[in-house]
């Protein structure tokens, strides 16, 4: 049961990452990422090379490095029309990276992909116990994440995102560089979606091109619709409960003798989109609200009416 | 030269019409100056173009006598010449006090490294604006709604409110457009008062207005345009006794 | 002003209309307009004429009042079917569409508009008649027009479905001085065809012109009618200048 | 050589044409790009393929049922989804079309699983021309898709309903004036689109094979096509699909065949980079 337990942390833990990463780009920004896939793939890839020679830290601290640099280049290139292209560019990069990863095998290992990635703190426990530790070490990999990017959206620069998010006239109007503020907050998100990669490559050791399906995408959209555009903490709960619903469709499996494993598949994905659409129809606010400075942050005397 | 800002020969095309053409007026320090004219003059164009939401296709704009000419808003902003806009665009997503805290210029807190390793000065310089933010608020009377969503407010507490985010930007020169739009006359006298402290602290205004009761109140000197050119400046009843003016208004070309 | 002894071509009693929970910009307005007139709406920037006149075209739900044409009330229906009732309306832009040819903005002008009188080939004949440059080349995208024409083209689309009174909306805005008397011209032929007519307009003189009598909005309110020939220059300036009032 | 790959750009093409088209009008009515277009086509080729294999009837009939059941899949769409979200902006209806396109092509995952499936349709030997080899899948989308693009062009410009679906996409508020009611024609205009996007499932169902990601794999040659054209004009559109066509064939001279689609994602990219506008119109710079 423990194993399960900690595949089950680790695999929450890897869609909270992408979900935290979206957050930023989408959530607080406005900037729609259709190609989160590509950038988490890029990220487990490079991870996977970079590993042997460099050592795992700084192979997972390049991958985000690298997934951050390509997030500039591309929301650079389309921002300075109009958003909508910057979800067409995406998606096409997502597809773009599915192709080379296939067929550039020189590097990539083609279909096969890459095995035996060296893992974190590999000798400082008995291979037995190895999974826990592992568990361990993403819940602290999140927990770092979660406070950088809550920093981040509490702060000042969360705000003016906010603002350009709302209306980028109005923000440049006062002064905010409003393309330097949207390629940043899309880079940090590219640089979070590089580090859960390396996470998902350090879980299983072995990558290929089948680990990185569209499903991704969906589970972070789903994520951050469901927790609460714009809030942190929502959106751990939304990235969450999806993964245990999700995981629950496993016993669904074994319910429904019927069900091979292509349709469990299948129905994941499609109650994900499922759950998109009715989440955007009946609770476009999600869970938690956005987080707002309050006047009595600065003056607890503050009597307003909230 | 004691100009402000100095607009020169300052043409706009759209298409086949010339919403500016050959335009050039200048706005004095300390002043507050009108711009008026009838429908479709070119004073909002104008207004675009001097704050740099717009590029000139010819002519210059010179503010504190640096070119800013086809500079884009966001650098003439922090330059302190800064504008509202004629339909109120308020920031629905930030609380009344967020929008007032949005507004100071180069926080530290508003870059990533800032916000996450200059904590102190970020926390020491969000309590100083959130000060600011305070005084003004209770200046305009919005401080118990300082949580409150910017979307949740009053047509005339948006414009109130946009004032006030164009004040804590500690400008030099504020351009509003059209500010009495839509606006109760109670509220109108609120705005009036506003100005006037305003210009005591020393602050410049140019001010795109339709509304020749404001303009009297509170404009020293004032620029009629028609038909994207400046017809003729000066005080507002010079201005208005003058028979080309009421030509203008009146439709009867220039 | 004795009262006309035969039905007003448009009735309107105690108009009030306003935007989402705003004040009444328009604030209880009254004119009853004889068919066949050109009635002039005047009046300085946020007196509530542009308000006024998208209020009587349905595009604005009045909060109060009526409104009639030919003696029956117009003021539940939406726009298109005030256009049935003969209340046609010409906005001050985008008032044609661009990416169809003139040919084609005449067409759509009646085609889906079954069910008004004197909608027909008979209508089209007069109505070209009255706007010989818009007939000659029905072929050109709309879009490529200049402003005179096509205003000419949208009052064309106005009258092609055969109004008893046409609703206009500041027509002269954003032309050279050259097309706004062509296009005041087109407001006189429009009324000669026996159609009344009701101008909100900026340009003032361009309106008193051709105007038969004026209406002088000021803050919602109508502050002064009067035949057209009776209004001077100089206490219009006043009214524009708020020294009265 | 070249002439055989020109020929194969050309049909390609003209294969991406209907959906870009598809992509286009409704482009027009919602401004937001469908990005369930490609689920749609995956779904159309699906549909046409139960009435063909399962249900017997012959390739002709099966697209024409395939057809009925995208435009009434399409106007579900419309009905239950993008017109609740219409005034809720361009990012949430983006957002939306990614979740239905998600439904859709899982739909057809579910029910038929991941196999390849071909349609029950026995192909003529190619016939040989001037030396090039035209074989009978090219010969059947080129007369389809030149058929219904006439037949749309005459819908858009020489019919009431036309007229009205491009006074729409101008200006809903006068249109509106007019007696032109913006809804039924958003639901007829999301009709045409599941037709033609059913009719381009079965073609490409010919010209590959049926599987639950066929309409992914046009995805982005779609989006290229539509942008190229200046996403909003139909002409474009068309014009757009075959110099993607063109661009994917010809690139086999250089790239490896399954590198098509990268082909496409940097036309997109130079495009975007190059001219802020496609050819026809569509103003893409921000106002």
């Amino acid at each position: 049961m423990i194993a399960y337990l900690t595949t089950l942390i680790i695999l929450v833990a890897v869609s909270a990452l992408v979900g935290l990463a979206l957050n930023v780009q989408w959530g607080v920004a406005g900037l729609v990422n259709f190609g989160v896939v590509g950038f988490v793939a890029l990220g487990a890839y490079t991870t996977a090379l970079l590993a042997p020679p460099l050592g795992w830290f700084p192979a997972m601290i390049t991958a985000a490095a690298l997934c951050a640099l390509i997030s500039t280049v591309l929301a650079f290139l389309s921002i300075r029309l109009e958003e909508n292209y910057l979800a067409i560019v995406t998606i096409g990069f997502g597809e773009v990276v599915r192709i080379l990863l296939l067929n550039e095998s020189w590097l990539t290992g083609g279909a096969v992909g890459i095995a035996d990635i060296p893992r974190p703190f590999v000798n400082l426990v008995p291979p037995r116990q190895y999974d826990l530790m592992l568990a361990a070490f993403a819940l602290v990999l999140v927990a770092i994440v979660f406070v950088l990017l809550e920093t981040l959206v509490r702060s000042p620069f969360g705000r003016a995102l906010r603002a350009v998010r709302d209306d980028a006239t109005v923000a440049a109007a006062l002064g905010k560089p409003v393309l330097l503020l949207r390629v940043k907050a899309f880079a940090t998100g590219g640089a979070v979606m590089g580090t859960a990669g390396a996470l998902h490559a350090f879980y299983l050791t072995y990558i290929d091109p089948s680990q990185f399906t569209s499903i991704i995408t969906a589970y972070a959209f789903m994520a951050v619709i469901a927790g609460g555009r714009g809030s942190n903490f929502g959106l751990l709960f939304g990235a969450g409960t999806i993964m245990v619903l999700l995981e629950a469709t496993r016993f669904l499996k074994d319910a429904f003798a019927v069900i091979d494993g292509t349709q469990l598949a299948a129905l994941r994905l499609g109650l994900i989109g499922l759950g998109i659409v009715l989440l955007l129809i009946l609770r476009p606010q999600g869970l938690l609200p956005e987080p707002q400075r309050k006047a009595n942050d600065f003056f607890p005397d503050h009597e307003g009416t909230s | 030269m004691t100009a402000l800002l100095e607009v020169r020969d300052v043409s706009k095309r759209f298409g086949g019409l010339a919403a500016l053409d050959h335009c050039s007026l200048s706005l004095k320090r300390g002043q507050v100056t009108g711009l008026i004219g009838p429908n479709g003059a070119g004073k909002t164009t104008l207004l675009n173009v001097i704050s740099g939401l717009v590029k000139p296709d010819n002519g210059t704009v010179h503010f504190d006598a640096r070119d800013v000419t086809g500079q884009p808003m966001h650098r003439v902003a922090t330059l302190g010449l800064v504008r509202t806009f004629q339909i109120v665009r308020e920031l629905g997503g930030l609380t009344v006090l967020e929008n007032l805290l949005l507004a100071p210029f180069h926080q530290r807190g508003e870059v990533i490294s800032g916000a996450l390793f200059a904590r102190a000065t970020v926390r020491e310089q969000e309590a100083r604006h959130a000060a600011k933010a305070r005084d003004v608020l209770k200046r305009i009377g919005l401080w118990k709604l300082a949580d409150h969503s910017a979307s949740a407010l009053s047509g005339g507490q948006k414009k109130l409110l946009e004032l006030a985010r164009v004040l804590l930007l500690e400008p030099t020169l504020v351009l509003l457009d059209e500010p009495a739009a839509g606006v109760a006359p109670p509220l109108l006298k609120d705005i009036i008062e506003l100005i006037r402290e305003l210009k005591a602290d020393g602050i410049s205004f140019g001010i795109v207005e339709h509304d020749m009761h404001l303009i009297g109140a509170i404009c020293d000197h004032v620029h009629v345009l028609a038909e994207g050119t400046n017809l003729i400046s000066g005080s507002f009843d010079e201005v208005t006794a003058d028979a080309r003016v009421i030509d203008a208004y009146l439709g009867l070309g220039v | 002003m004795s009262m006309p002894p035969v039905t007003p071509a448009l009735s309107v009693q105690g108009l009030r209309a306003g935007y989402g929970n705003g004040g009444d910009i328009v604030c209880g307005i009254d004119i009853d307009q004889a068919p066949e007139t050109v009635l002039a709406v005047i009046g300085p920037n946020g007196s509530g004429k542009s308000t006024f006149v998208k209020t009587l075209a349905g595009l604005l739900r009045p909060r109060a009042g009526s409104i009639a044409v030919t003696g029956r009330d117009v003021t539940a229906l939406s726009p298109a079917r005030r256009v049935m009732a003969g209340l046609a309306y010409v906005p001050q832009e985008a008032n044609v569409f661009g990416n169809l040819t003139i040919r084609e903005n005449l067409k759509l002008a009646t085609e889906f508009l079954r069910g008004r009188p004197g909608v027909g080939p008979a209508q089209r004949e007069l109505v070209m008649a009255l706007f010989p440059e818009i007939a000659a080349r029905p072929k050109l995208l709309a879009g490529n027009l200049s402003g005179g024409q096509r205003q000419m083209l949208a009052f064309a689309c106005a009258l092609l479905a055969n109004p008893e009174v046409l609703l206009l909306d500041e027509p002269s805005a954003g032309l050279s001085p050259k097309f706004v008397g062509e296009t005041m011209e087109a407001v006189v032929r429009v009324r000669e065809s026996g159609v009344t007519v009701l101008l909100v307009e900026q340009n003032v003189a361009a309106a008193l012109r051709i105007a038969d009598e004026v209406m002088v909005l000021v803050a919602g309110r109508k502050s002064l009618r009067a035949p057209a020939k009776d209004i001077s220059n100089a206490d219009l300036a006043d009214l524009f200048f708020a020294k009265a009032g | 050589m070249i002439a055989q790959l020109v020929l194969n750009g050309f049909v390609t093409g003209l294969l991406l044409a209907l959906p870009a088209l598809a992509l286009t009008l409704t482009f027009g009515i919602l401004k937001f790009p469908n990005f369930a277009i490609g689920a749609m086509l995956t779904f159309g080729a699906y549909a046409a393929w139960v009435a063909n294999s399962l249900l017997g009837m012959p390739l002709a009939v099966a697209a024409v049922a395939s057809a009925v059941v995208m435009a009434l899949v399409a106007m579900l769409c419309d009905v239950l989804v993008y017109s609740r979200l219409r005034d809720r902006g361009s990012i949430t209806l983006l957002v939306s079309s990614l979740g239905i396109s998600l439904v859709l092509e899982n739909i057809c995952r579910f029910a038929f699983g991941n196999a390849t499936r071909n349609f029950a349709f026995e192909v003529a030997r190619p016939i040989r021309w001037h030396g090039l080899r035209i074989n009978q899948e090219q010969l059947i989308t080129a007369i389809v898709v030149i058929a219904c693009v006439i037949l749309i062009q005459l819908l858009l410009h020489a019919s009431p309903l036309g007229r009205a679906m491009r006074a729409v996409a101008d200006n809903p508020a006068l249109a509106a004036v007019r007696g032109v009611e913006r809804q039924t024609i958003a639901r007829i205009t999301w009709c045409i689109a599941g037709c033609l996007t059913a009719l381009s499932g079965v073609l490409a169902g010919l010209d590959r094979a049926v599987d639950p990601l066929l309409g992914w794999n046009y995805q982005i040659p779609i989006f290229a096509a539509a942008i190229l054209g200046g996403l909003g004009s139909p002409t474009g559109a068309i014009v757009g699909a075959i110099v993607i066509g063109l661009a994917e064939e010809l690139s086999s001279l250089v790239l490896p065949t399954n590198y098509r689609q990268i082909v496409s994602f940097a036309v997109i990219l130079l495009l975007l980079l190059v001219r802020n506008r496609g050819l026809f119109g569509g103003k893409a710079v921000r106002k």
